[in-house]
């Protein structure tokens, strides 16, 4: 056990991945002698070479698709996309080419390839450095998406998604990579090293791709949240004194219906937060599935709490963030009925 | 100072259209023989010029002349004359097949045959191609089982692709032939991808990219190109250059510059257009490019200059937007055609061979056609299961997809 | 009234606004001499000439970058992508450019804009011709997406489209192109000549933007649909005995809820029908939204029936269509409790 | 036949990397003058060697020399100067703003700043720039009040664009400024598609398209390219080389080939290469770029070769990936000392009137300064409305925003 931030957990995975198979190679931009613009690959050119970790040429579309390519050689590539907002150039490689790769050539090539990128807001970032686009990757058949909440977690699922035989898109909630944010940001930010989430095994270990975690145990009402929401939906719990369940999805495809399952059978409510815009957001497809599966056990409505459906503005940010108050009326409102 | 007129858009129009005499006066094609052939560690600045000249072998009387001849022998141009009947044989078969309802959709070669099937010869067995959907001749001269082809382009359930994919887009990891994708372009990142892999993993295997005229306008076509430029794999990159993307011509693409070839110099990579229907120049050219590429020399860049003699595609009707008479005025012949008259110039080779040749190659054809129709053709016959959709998606199917399977009835 | 296919129907909108209006301008692969692969853009070049109607370079992510510097000028750019397949080149400049330019420029550039593309399966076009991507851009804040369903709808709502002060993204169901279709794929082929939806009115009419339309009125059971699917919902319905109400939405975004909401609110239940892929497709945000605005009138879970999660295959294209049979069950499991 | 021995991949290194001498002697330096002033409409394929030189007018006793000097009469010079110093007081002042929490977030322009103040001066009104981040310059030698920058960096109540953007995403039609956006090179394509626009209305007005060196790896740079080489727009195309993106030199995107402005070639565009720290330079080169444009004679592509003597932006700390001895030994010097001894030298000018001049510029951004953080700074003081985050997301707010804005409380 290490006390770590989240960046030091994922570059820790990142060294032991590569320390156990050749076949790991790591690059994009700024990602190799600079070792990323959050670090995240500090060191790694140093320790593994030119070869295994390197700069990329500011072309996302030519990342994914030299990676998409090196997979199909054999190879084992780990990139980084600086911002999830930048993504986007990207898309057909990783739609139409890294997903379907297997399906199309009936398992003749495989693409294992893991594409990781910061995501979320809380930074000030603006448009284009805070977008939470997890609902495009889960709608495309063949990616399997996955957003850890704390150091522990990052490492563990970032070795398991390097060592699955299908592409992985693996999202980074930048705003918890130095500490837990519970959406209070008046208060004192808190660092890793005080927050026993930053607790980190050494050496190797995985955690299983498709296995959500219940942050809090809770009788009344089950909040389905992941990345940076967790933080908020356990302190606008505590707060709004309401006896909630929280379950950290980490893996959003595949998805472990079975635990949310049991805990909305359980609690009878359900309600989903997330940061990315509300429209055909993620949070819709969680609602549905509650809704297809829990239907007869469900007191009220299921609730969501995220984004507004506008760009992430830059000085509106705490205005567009869905912060523990808005849960806490949330949670109000439904134990109400 | 100037003074201001009103602006105005240039839109490039082709210079024949249907009813207009097809005009091919402003092409200018070089002698056979011409282009120098350099050493594989060229300054890719002493040889710029070779972007603006045409690589050819067969001269008028379809003799081999110049510096690119003599990569093949007698016998080894023998069989790649029987691989181009192979294909367009193929072609017309399965063209008529798909017009029976046999199948979906259809992609012939006619008049390109010469590239794919040159090309494969030159490389060797491990390098990866990633085609369009228009190189199959890489598979025939690659030894694929025809019978493959067919039950892919058959969709039933022997098809090794279980029916998932589009005819023709074909996929043999066996024989160096990535699966192709219903997206224009994207392969031609991929392979220079693959190439680094083989570069980081310091192996000696070489890719070759594909693409279209049209589709060198595709983002993938520049990022291949900043890739290649940048990390020196060893890749082949191939520009095929057929005149007309779908109904437009291939000016539209190529815009201000003379030549295809030439958007290799703004990368420094080495830069070459060959005669696409002169067998004998295809196969020199890959020959001497992935000598290169293997070497350790890096990426070349090949403008393969030929003719789309049919259609786009099955559901294409040329005719609408070119005018008909235009693809016998084609100023560089047709690929068989050369090369049967180098051949039978050379003694090997006489009208009668060719006729038996063809014939039996028609009954081999016809005989493998009648194999995969016994097992089924797309909607009648054997076919791939529907249980097999769902598979494939993922290694482990996850639980979502056994949920839907299920209630799917599989 | 002229009877009219809805390629006719789309031809004859766009030769309207470019009468009506010279900054009308339209561009695509293959669109200008030939008029467009599915001829939706035929003659249009040689009655406007070649700078209002041209042939672009094989480059989705150059036509909208184009359409979208076009639009800032001043001119109203109509532009097709071939097949919605191959919209991902172009995300980028779609949903970090378009949709966000009006909001990021505080209103100072604008972007009227509308991009065509031909969308869904039922033809054999395997992988990379039947694709429904619409849940993507009704994710994206910014953007408008609008799915005819009729010849009369398709002209009257392109040029709503073209009017429009925004980006317009219009999915053309190009099952629908020469006729209704039902999901029968085994009985002959109706043309629209022989359906009175192919009744198309002549001149300039413009259908309003978010307004959906009720086909079938019914009192058990509403059915969401748009597109190709709400002819499978019909025949279904008729088939299945039930008495169903039918709406098709037309515009996904802004979506019609009050039509939606009093429907269900009077059947009680509520299907949805779309033929792109399940999870995270638009479906899920439609049952969400009926589940918040509608929970207490419901009288069963809301369902779905949708193309499954798998890239949409070839030889199995019926056995992923979500056809008759398939809402036919639904129907019948949902009058069931 | 070649000896296969094993491939490896070439990643291209900086010559000087922290803790290196700094080491510029591969970098040819042109004599100023020395490049010849072709005629607009030169023929693409006779000026292709301007892609390898560099065009400069400052000679090394800071005269003016050469066939592209005297664009500019003395007022325009001595006011070029003051648009330098004003943008460099600025960012100073910005800079420390940032650091003082008074904003988010900075970028900086220092040791550029005579590409945009020089090139805007050649514009005429109406014609609008497509600019990165990094091309402020276009703004303050335009007119642009400072006050309305400053607002926008504090996403004050004033800022004209309401706090939704990130400090320096100015947007003015009124001044040709397009909005800026994050994502790198999409404006690039833009500019060409806004130039297709005002040559299909019969329109005069021209527009420039801005990326940097990293950013010509982006997609939209090859769509704009191609684009721009078919239908001839009235564009100018610049590509600001200031020899790093973040932590990764230019060398990554560049590749294997002398310069960037090369990448014209392949595509038959009039690709020159300018002293970007030579104000006279630039605007002769804008000039006769801009001329081209207006004529009718299509896009230009222009490298501006310069260097970014400070970090990329506020969140950058470049001595971890580069020599702090490199910016004191960039070869070029730094435009405003160029361009203040070449006024010194013209009898025009002295180091009082410069100290005089910078100390009453300081004093005018100063005011300004006081005037925008009385209103407000980032999160203190008059702040944009949280009701405004609801607005402008379409013309009229559709019914699901205004749900959404009342659930909010707005
Ligand atoms: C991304 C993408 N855009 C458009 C298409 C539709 N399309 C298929 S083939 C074709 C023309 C390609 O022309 P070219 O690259 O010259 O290849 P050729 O068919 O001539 O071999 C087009 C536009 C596609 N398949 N993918
Ligand atoms: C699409 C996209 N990818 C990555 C980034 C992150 N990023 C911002 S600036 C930058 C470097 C750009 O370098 P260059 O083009 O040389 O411009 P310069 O900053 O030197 O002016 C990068 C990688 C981005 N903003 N957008
Ligand atoms: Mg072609
Ligand atoms: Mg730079």
């Amino acid at each position: 056990m290490t006390r770590m931030t989240m960046i030091e957990a994922i570059r820790d995975a990142h060294d032991v991945a590569m320390e156990r198979d050749d076949r790991v190679v790591v690059f994009g931009e700024d990602v190799g002698y600079f070792g990323g613009v959050f670090r995240c690959t500090a060191g790694l050119q140093e320790k593994y070479g030119k070869t295994r970790c390197f700069d990329a040429p500011i072309s996302e579309l030519g990342i994914v698709g030299a990676a998409v390519g090196m997979a199909a050689y054999g190879l084992r590539p780990v990139i980084e996309i600086q911002f999830a907002d930048y993504v986007y150039p990207a898309i057909d490689q990783i739609a139409s080419e890294a997903a379907r790769l297997r399906y199309r050539s009936a398992g003749d090539f495989t693409c294992p390839l893991v594409i990781r990128m910061p995501t979320g807001g809380g930074i000030f970032g603006g448009q284009t450095h805070s977008q939470s686009p997890e609902a495009f990757f889960t709608h495309v058949a063949g990616l399997k998406t996955v957003m850890p909440s704390s150091p522990q977690d990052a490492k563990g699922l970032l070795l398991a998604a390097i060592e699955d035989p299908d592409p992985v898109i693996f999202l980074e909630p930048k705003r918890l990579y130095n500490g837990p944010f519970d959406g209070h940001h008046d208060k004192p930010i808190v660092p890793w090293k005080k927050h026993e989430l930053g607790d980190v095994d050494e050496g190797y270990y995985s955690t299983d791709l498709g296995k959500a975690v219940i942050r809090r145990e809770g009788a009344d009402v089950t909040i389905l949240s992941y990345g940076t929401m967790v933080y908020v939906a356990e302190a606008a719990a505590e707060e709004a004194g309401v006896d909630a369940e929280i379950i950290d999805l980490r893996t959003l495809l595949p998805l472990d219906l079975e635990t949310i399952k049991a805990s909305v059978e359980k609690t009878g409510r359900c309600l989903v937060v997330h940061e990315a815009t509300k429209t055909s957001g993620f949070g819709a497809e969680l609602m549905s599935q509650v809704q297809e599966t829990c239907f007869y056990h469900l007191e009220t409505p299921i609730v969501r709490v995220t984004g507004w459906d506008t760009p992430y503005p830059h000085a509106q940010e705490w205005d567009y963030f869905p912060g523990p108050s808005r849960v806490i009326d949330a949670l109000h409102q439904m134990m109400e009925n | 100072m100037t003074t201001i007129r009103p602006l105005s858009l240039n839109v490039p129009e082709p210079e024949c259209r249907p009813g207009d005499e097809p005009d091919f006066s402003d092409f200018v094609i070089p002698k056979a023989g011409e282009v120098a052939r350099p050493p594989i560690d060229a300054d890719p600045n002493d040889i710029t010029d070779m972007a603006f000249s045409i690589i050819r072998v067969l001269n008028a009387n379809d003799e081999a002349v110049g510096p690119w001849a003599d990569t093949l022998n007698n016998d080894e141009l023998i069989e790649g004359l029987r691989h181009m009947i192979t294909l367009r044989t193929f072609d017309a078969r399965m063209m008529t097949a798909q017009r029976q309802g046999k199948t979906s959709f259809y992609i012939q070669h006619l008049g390109e045959e010469a590239i794919g099937c040159a090309f494969r010869v030159a490389l060797r067995d491990g390098d990866m191609n990633f085609p369009t959907y228009r190189q199959a001749g890489l598979l025939i001269a690659g030894g694929y089982p025809m019978i493959e082809m067919m039950n892919q382009i058959y969709s039933n359930s022997q098809d090794p692709l279980h029916g998932r994919q589009l005819p023709i887009m074909y996929s043999s990891k066996e024989h160096g032939f990535f699966s192709i994708s219903g997206n224009l372009g994207t392969q031609f990142m991929q392979s220079v991808g693959w190439a680094m892999g083989s570069a980081i993993s310091g192996d000696t295997k070489i890719a070759t990219g594909w693409i279209g005229d049209g589709s060198t306008a595709e983002s993938d076509f520049h990022a291949a190109m900043v890739f290649a430029s940048t990390y020196k794999p060893p890749v082949v990159l191939n520009i095929v250059n057929n005149q007309w993307a779908i109904s437009t011509f291939q000016g539209i693409a190529r815009g201000g510059v003379g030549t295809f070839a030439a958007r290799g110099h703004g990368f420094g990579i080495p830069s070459v257009r060959v005669d696409g229907n002169d067998y004998l120049a295809v196969h020199a050219v890959a020959k001497w490019a992935s000598e290169r590429a293997r070497a350790g020399h890096g990426p070349t860049l090949i403008e393969h200059v030929t003719y789309r003699a049919g259609g786009h595609s099955s559901s294409d009707d040329p005719s609408a937007y070119r005018a008909k008479e235009e693809s016998a005025a084609w100023p560089l012949g047709d690929p068989i055609e050369r090369l049967k008259k180098h051949l039978i110039g050379l003694g090997i080779w006489s009208e009668e061979i060719h006729a038996k040749e063809q014939q039996a190659i028609l009954d081999q054809v016809i005989a493998v056609q009648k194999e995969a129709e016994a097992i089924g053709t797309l909607g009648a016959g054997k076919m791939p299961s529907p249980r097999d959709m769902f598979e494939g998606v993922y290694e482990t199917m996850p639980p979502h997809l056994v949920r839907q399977r299920q209630e799917a009835g599989y």
